[in-house]
């Protein structure tokens, strides 16, 4: 966009851009969100649960691509991911750590038509408010037993109209909006962050906290194994190099057929091990006369 | 793995596992410090709690059937 | 388990565990180091084959991990 | 077993199992000895490679673990 | 481990396990027989309920290592 | 393993496990004693009850490794 | 099983397993030593491989069985 194009913008264009290059200049982390078809109420919800970590804004792409160039961003990088209608974060923080912070609150809304359930749809026992007439006939449809009681609308008990994954049925969705009900989950679509001139896509940036709880799992197996093998003087690893040691000497005994009261179990268990195996293997062309575990 | 032995190693000198510390340790290996990673690391401990990890990582004889990747 | 940490650190970065290695990365932890301790656990790596002991180890069945809260 | 015992016993007392050896063992340990089945069991063994079954059975009791799918 | 299927062929032969049947076991085995280790054997097992071991040795799952996937 | 087996020893004839105990019977097997490792390994077993980790040694049946996936 | 953890003690520190060895083990951990068992055990483990039977007896990891699927 040439400087001839920006000064005809209008003047609630020039503030805006220089509020975004604001935002941009006092923001470690941006993030772009995809917002199409983002519920503007639930944009609000988001807003308020971000107060103190960061802002978010809607702005058109072309304002925000003039703001992100006087702030100094690298516009090259982000511009693959400044189409279609965005939102954007302005952080301080680790942008991590605002992915996580998205991820971990669940914003629901009202069904639409054509929606799958995120969580159990129950038609709960009781008043509905709702006027008899027309609507009892939707009722019977879904199979909630409903009763009238001076001209309401009661149902008789908890209904499960739709599970996890279900799709919600068309004609439920104004009784479920009715009755407050927001079975389906809405969730910000992160595209990017920018920070620290470098793009982090968002296969990097939404984090799966279960791999790094595996991961701190295999660390921690790891180094019990390697503190076993050399004896790490520690208890969490005396412990199980102990375990081994003594296995050793079980094995040890039952091998070398040392028999002591303590050691029978261990040399009869052997022996008697040893036996069947050879048993088994010629079970098939002898009759031994026993019974030999499988 | 370099990174989670970092954070490992200051969670286990119960220093907090921070970008600089875990930086600080990982050139102290030798290891080339990706930022990225660094961070993605640092924000996704802050989530879990790494003393209850390792509890039920040492209690080895209690083994669910492992869960297919 | 610090100088485990370390040591493992330094091998999963295809370094060598050498003394001065390890003082390095738990020095950069903030961690007191106790040269016996370092000689005496660099030593005694240096008799395991350490990519052994951790296949061994991580064949184990994956302990249920706990979803993160 | 006492045709297996006896066997073990030959086997590992590194004689050669024959139906007089076998014979002979189970005669001092006061058993009567069934002729037919003396000769099948040796001949079954003739065919088994005896320290390799004993290798394998050694390897303790072993369970198998669900495969990961 | 002459000493101990000496003692189990004994015991399997419902005869008692005293230290001149297993000698003439072994003896009849061709084994040099050496005295003290059949005086440790015979002791220790007057001490132990050989019934009961070997039951449950027999009662542990013996399965083939599973094929690893 | 010297020190383990050594403290073992001890435990298994029901005596103390004390730095002494452990340097005598170490340097009676001819082992060149660590001061600083005998410290470490009496410290770290006065907090381990040695008869529990034993009986749940034994306890454990041996299970093979499946394969990762 | 003190006589084994003797012999263990021995072994690992590579010494040879005799019967002064043992016996110089065992009384140095107030052991009251049964010069039978020290035979005995001597004698035994001469026949043995013991590497081997170490290195069969821990490969194994140690878990739980798990429940059946």
């Amino acid at each position: 966009m040439s400087l001839a194009q920006e000064r005809e913008l209008p003047k609630w264009k020039v503030d805006e851009v220089s509020e975004i290059e604001e935002k941009l200049r006092n923001s470690k982390t941006l993030i772009i969100v995809n917002i199409e078809g983002f519920p503007a109420d639930k944009l609000h919800e988001i807003r308020k649960k971000l107060r103190g970590k960061a802002e978010i804004k809607v702005t058109k792409n072309t304002l925000f691509l003039i703001a992100a160039k006087r702030a100094g961003l690298d516009t090259q990088k982000l511009e693959s991911y400044i189409t279609g209608s965005n939102a954007f974060i302005f952080s301080n923080e680790n942008p991590f750590a605002i992915s996580i912070f998205l991820s971990k609150f669940k914003l629901k809304r009202y069904p639409m038509p054509g929606d799958k359930a995120d969580e159990e749809v129950v038609i709960p026992a009781g008043d509905t408010g709702m006027t008899a007439g027309p609507i009892l006939s939707t009722f019977g449809k879904l199979k909630v037993q409903t009763k009238v009681q001076d001209g309401k609308v009661h149902v008789i008990k908890d209904t499960v109209i739709a599970k996890p994954g279900d799709p919600i049925p068309a004609e439920a969705v104004p009784i479920i909006q009715k009755l407050g009900i927001m079975p389906v989950y809405v969730k910000l679509k992160l595209k990017a962050a920018y920070h620290d001139q470098l793009i982090i896509p968002v296969s990097e940036l939404e984090i799966n906290l279960d791999n790094y709880v595996a991961m701190i799992s295999e660390a921690s197996r790891n180094s019990l194994a390697l503190g076993v093998e050399i004896a790490y003087p520690v208890p969490e690893v005396l412990k199980l190099t102990l375990g081994k040691a003594f296995m050793r000497a079980t094995a040890l005994a039952g091998e070398a057929g040392f028999l002591t009261p303590e050691t029978a179990d261990a040399v009869l268990s052997r022996a008697v091990t040893k036996a069947y195996a050879l048993a088994s293997s010629i079970s098939g062309k002898v009759d031994l006369g026993i019974q030999v575990p499988k | 793995m370099e990174y989670i032995y970092a954070s490992l190693l200051l969670h286990s000198a119960k220093k907090e596992i921070t970008e600089d510390a875990v930086k600080g340790v990982l050139s102290a290996a030798g290891v080339e410090v990706d930022e990225v990673r660094v961070k993605a690391v640092v924000a996704a401990l802050k989530e879990v709690n790494i003393d209850e990890v390792l509890k039920n990582a040492t209690a080895m004889p209690v083994v669910a059937a492992p869960a297919a990747a």
